[in-house]
């Protein structure tokens, strides 16, 4: 560690605007890519289900098919 | 089939002359010192042109710094190290990250006697990084490099 | 071509389509409005890569929707380019479709009818066994319907071969092809 | 077929003189605005004239280029340029050549005057002028590539100009810098060797891409 | 015969779709690892420059964004380059799915770059060569993405992207020759008299952990879009609905 306390990790020596800023801009786009990406499987898993189960009431045997 | 295989020949030879007359035209450009960049040997060695606006660089060797009093006059010597290195006059503002050592860059004509009239004067950017506690060993080494 | 599919905009057109035409025939394929029609004339002249299956196409002429006729150009500039491919002048071809008198005059100033026999004109420009005509009847008036019918009926009988999409009959003898339920 | 298509493009070109020549209405006309708005300091004007004049070729270029396959498209031309060209780079050049004659030619011809216009030194002259002979065809043939994609699209103009001005960069920077280096009496052949290899290399690969491109274009209409 | 079988099954979506599961999470997982480890030892660990102090510790998340946008962007050439010749489904997928991203690293890179400028220079934006280049960069997908959204059929839209791709990848050499031999001549920067010293190890360490995580990252967002592309253009297909059922009765 190189910082003495947390007081003085935060202040990053006078330039803790400017290093939170960077590092939060990346994790907030980590974040946002990650569930993005966990958003949108979520959505289609939900439209294929969708449309199985309109297929599957439309007709038993349609679905049932190979 | 004829004009097929004519066609195609037309293709590759207009590839092959075009793609041959790029290369060689870029190898001239690489030959015309597009920068017109001129190192302390090349000045000290009289290949630079004289009385012509070129760019030359080196660093500012230490001690060498003469300010003239109220103006804004300065001369200084640029070095390679290596035992090659030529003055500059300046008159002007330097940049803030001028100093003894900084590599440097000058736009100006070389005078007759040898003296570069710079017009312009430019630092280079710092790209080393360095925790500060390892600094003066950096330095030693960086000195020691230099003298090779 | 054997086994055609083609799907476009995620919406199948035509599948596992198959059609063989003989020199000297003439086939006239019929369906609605966005049967796929133009696009399987299109993948006949190459015009669209997007399908699956075998197409192995003579050398062709296509006339689309548009005549590919310059509105800048007189008919005879459009043509001349086209005489290159091989026999037939461009301008024995624009008598032939009754365009003697317009042939010296810019495109656009010419009614739809006359761009369109202008664009007929070019199948009779290179030897191409094969045609591939896209509504080659719109725009044109009884006299040029007549003219059409001709044409084909003259590249059939010197053994070339006719694809035509179109929703009126050509009048001449055609086996018909059906696309689209 | 170069030289076929080549005629044929240069009689269009012929027909419709007054929509062709737009781009260098705008040239001169923008030059003009610049050279009023900057009005009481001519002198501040002229170290910047070799960027403004090259700024503006650029997008003057820009404007002709939108059209160069515009009206092949709509009336199926293009189609039949694709079917019958053998090979078709050469049919692709020969249009290229045209509108070049326009966008580089004749801008080259008119830049002396916008130069002025714009307070540059006479003596420069034959540098922008070398520049700009030398850098024009790459703009066009690059630009090439990119109407041919953006043809038949709506909003192509914006569209065009997002895909092509970065491409456009080293031109840009070397025909500004050429302008630059011979005003402040440094030699400049190296900018100009460049230029001229840009173009060359362009000439080399933009035709096969602007064809592929074309097919491309023809194949979703 | 083996390679073309292997080359015909990497263009296969349903075989990748089916491999590809397990590599997501363990990609997805040694991303975020990697990147938290990186980032925490870039910020509490790493010691700080002589020179810029901490806000040196930029750095860290700076170089693996710039290192990003540019590996993406080689990617989608070399994709254009195989759609275009050998018409690869998959490679369709990754240049629909992968311009966002790669638009997105380019825009943090340029942010914290100036961010970090604006301590170690004095300003936040310069026209410097290496700014400039990803400036140009993140033009570049910005066309990408609008013609894809210009062009309303997926398969065309598809080829033209790769072609703009491709073009972008061979002119890119040129683009940042130009810029940085250009606009160095104001900074100053073309000569290399000495050479810079290497950073210490305890410095480089952290870079080169959030590079890899990085890359894990994109890694991760390849494999991911193309599985959601996958079951969205496949969704007709017997095995997605197979695989549907499978998931349904979870």
């Amino acid at each position: 560690m190189m910082f003495d306390d947390w007081q003085a990790f935060i202040a990053m020596g006078g330039h803790g605007l400017y290093v939170w800023m960077a590092y939060s801009a990346a994790v907030a786009l980590l974040i946002a890519n990650l569930s993005g990406l966990r958003a949108e499987r979520r959505r289609i898993r939900r439209q294929l289900h969708d449309q199985l189960r309109s297929r599957a009431e439309e007709g038993s045997d349609a679905s049932q098919a190979p | 089939m004829h004009p097929k295989r004519r066609s195609r020949l037309m293709t590759v030879v207009f590839v092959l002359t075009g793609a041959a007359a790029a290369v060689a035209l870029m190898l001239r450009a690489a030959n015309e010192n597009l920068n017109l960049f001129y190192p302390p040997d090349q000045i000290a060695g009289g290949e630079a042109p004289v009385g012509v606006g070129i760019r030359a660089g080196g660093m500012v060797l230490e001690g060498s710094i003469v300010r003239g009093g109220d103006s804004l006059d300065v001369a200084f010597v640029l070095t390679d190290y290596q035992g090659a290195d030529f003055r500059v006059a300046y008159s002007g503002i330097l940049p803030d990250l001028f100093r003894e050592g900084q590599g440097i860059l000058v736009r100006g004509q070389l005078g007759a006697d040898g003296i570069f009239q710079a017009e312009e004067v430019l630092a280079k950017h710092d790209e080393k990084y360095m925790p500060p506690e390892l600094m003066p060993l950096a330095e030693h080494a960086a000195g020691a490099s230099g003298r090779r | 071509m054997t086994d055609l599919t083609c799907t476009r905009g995620g919406r199948k057109l035509f599948g596992s389509f198959e059609l063989t035409l003989d020199a000297g025939r003439c086939a006239e394929i019929h369906g609605a409005n966005g049967s796929g029609k133009s696009t399987l004339l299109r993948i006949a002249a190459g015009l669209f890569a997007d399908y699956s299956g075998e197409v192995d196409a003579a050398p062709c002429h296509y006339l689309g929707h548009r005549n590919g006729i310059s509105a800048l150009l007189s008919p005879l500039e459009n043509l001349k380019p086209f005489e290159r491919l091989g026999p037939g002048s461009a301008q024995g071809a624009l008598d032939r479709v009754g365009l003697h008198n317009e042939c010296e005059v810019p495109s656009g100033q010419l009614s739809q009818g006359q761009q369109r026999r202008a664009g007929l004109a070019r199948l009779l420009l290179g030897d191409r066994p094969l045609w591939l005509l896209d509504e080659p009847l719109t725009a044109l008036d009884s006299d040029g319907r007549r003219l059409v019918r001709e044409l084909v009926e003259a590249h059939c009988g010197q053994g070339g071969a006719v694809l035509c999409a179109t929703h009126q009959t050509l009048g001449c003898s055609a086996c018909e092809v059906r696309l689209g339920a | 077929m170069f030289a076929v298509q080549f005629r044929r493009d240069w009689l269009s070109l012929m027909r419709a003189k007054d929509e062709a020549i737009n781009p260098l209405v705008f040239l001169f006309l923008a030059a003009t605005l610049f050279a009023i708005a900057f009005g009481g300091e001519p002198q501040r004007l002229t170290g910047l004239a070799p960027a403004i004049i090259w700024v503006l070729v650029l997008l003057a270029n820009l404007l002709s280029l939108e059209a160069l396959f515009r009206r092949d498209f709509e009336d199926g031309t293009l189609e039949q340029l694709v079917l019958l060209a053998e090979p078709p780079f050469a049919a692709v050049l020969g249009k290229v050549a045209v509108q070049w004659c326009l966008s580089g030619v004749a801008m080259t011809v008119l830049a002396p005057m916008v130069a002025l216009l714009l307070n540059l030194p006479v003596g420069v002259l034959p540098a922008l002028m070398l520049g700009l002979l030398l850098g024009t065809p790459a703009l066009s043939l690059i630009g090439a590539v990119g109407a041919a994609l953006t043809v038949g699209l709506r909003g192509g103009g914006v569209l065009l100009a997002l895909l092509l001005l970065p491409l456009y960069l080293p031109v840009l920077v070397f025909g500004v810098s050429a302008t630059l280096d011979t005003m402040a009496g440094v030699g400049a052949a190296a900018q100009f060797y460049w230029l001229a290899a840009i173009s060359a290399m362009a000439l080399t690969l933009a035709p096969f891409a602007t064809t592929a491109a074309l097919r491309i274009s023809v194949e979703q209409s | 015969m083996t390679l073309k079988e292997f080359w015909h099954r990497l263009g296969s979506p349903k075989w990748f779709y089916q491999m590809s599961g397990r590599w997501q999470s363990i990609l997805a997982a040694l991303a975020v690892l990697l990147i938290v480890a990186g980032m925490i030892w870039g910020l509490a660990f790493a010691p700080p420059d002589y020179q810029q102090g901490n806000s040196f510790r930029i750095i860290y998340v700076h170089v693996p964004a710039a290192i990003l946008a540019q590996s993406v962007y080689l990617a989608l050439g070399a994709a254009g380059v195989l759609l275009l010749v050998w018409r690869m489904k998959m490679a369709q997928l990754v240049l629909e799915n992968l311009v966002g991203f790669g638009a997105w690293m380019t825009a943090l890179a340029l942010f914290t770059g100036a961010v970090w400028g604006k301590p170690t220079w004095g300003t936040w934006w310069v026209f410097d060569g290496r700014t400039t280049s990803t400036l140009l960069l993140l033009f570049l997908y910005f066309g990408l993405y609008a013609l894809r959204r210009a062009i309303p059929a997926r398969e065309a839209a598809g080829r033209a992207c790769a072609l703009l791709a491709v073009v972008g990848v061979i002119n890119i050499p040129v683009i940042k020759y130009s810029v940085e031999w250009w606009t160095t001549l104001h900074q100053g920067a073309t000569f290399k008299l000495t050479e810079a010293p290497a950073m210490p190890a305890s410095m480089w360490a952290p870079l080169l952990v959030n590079v890899l995580g990085a890359y894990c990252l994109f890694a991760a967002n390849v494999v991911a879009k193309l599985r959601t592309a996958i079951l969205r253009q496949e969704r007709g297909a017997a095995w997605v609905r197979e695989w549907a059922l499978r998931e349904s009765t979870r």
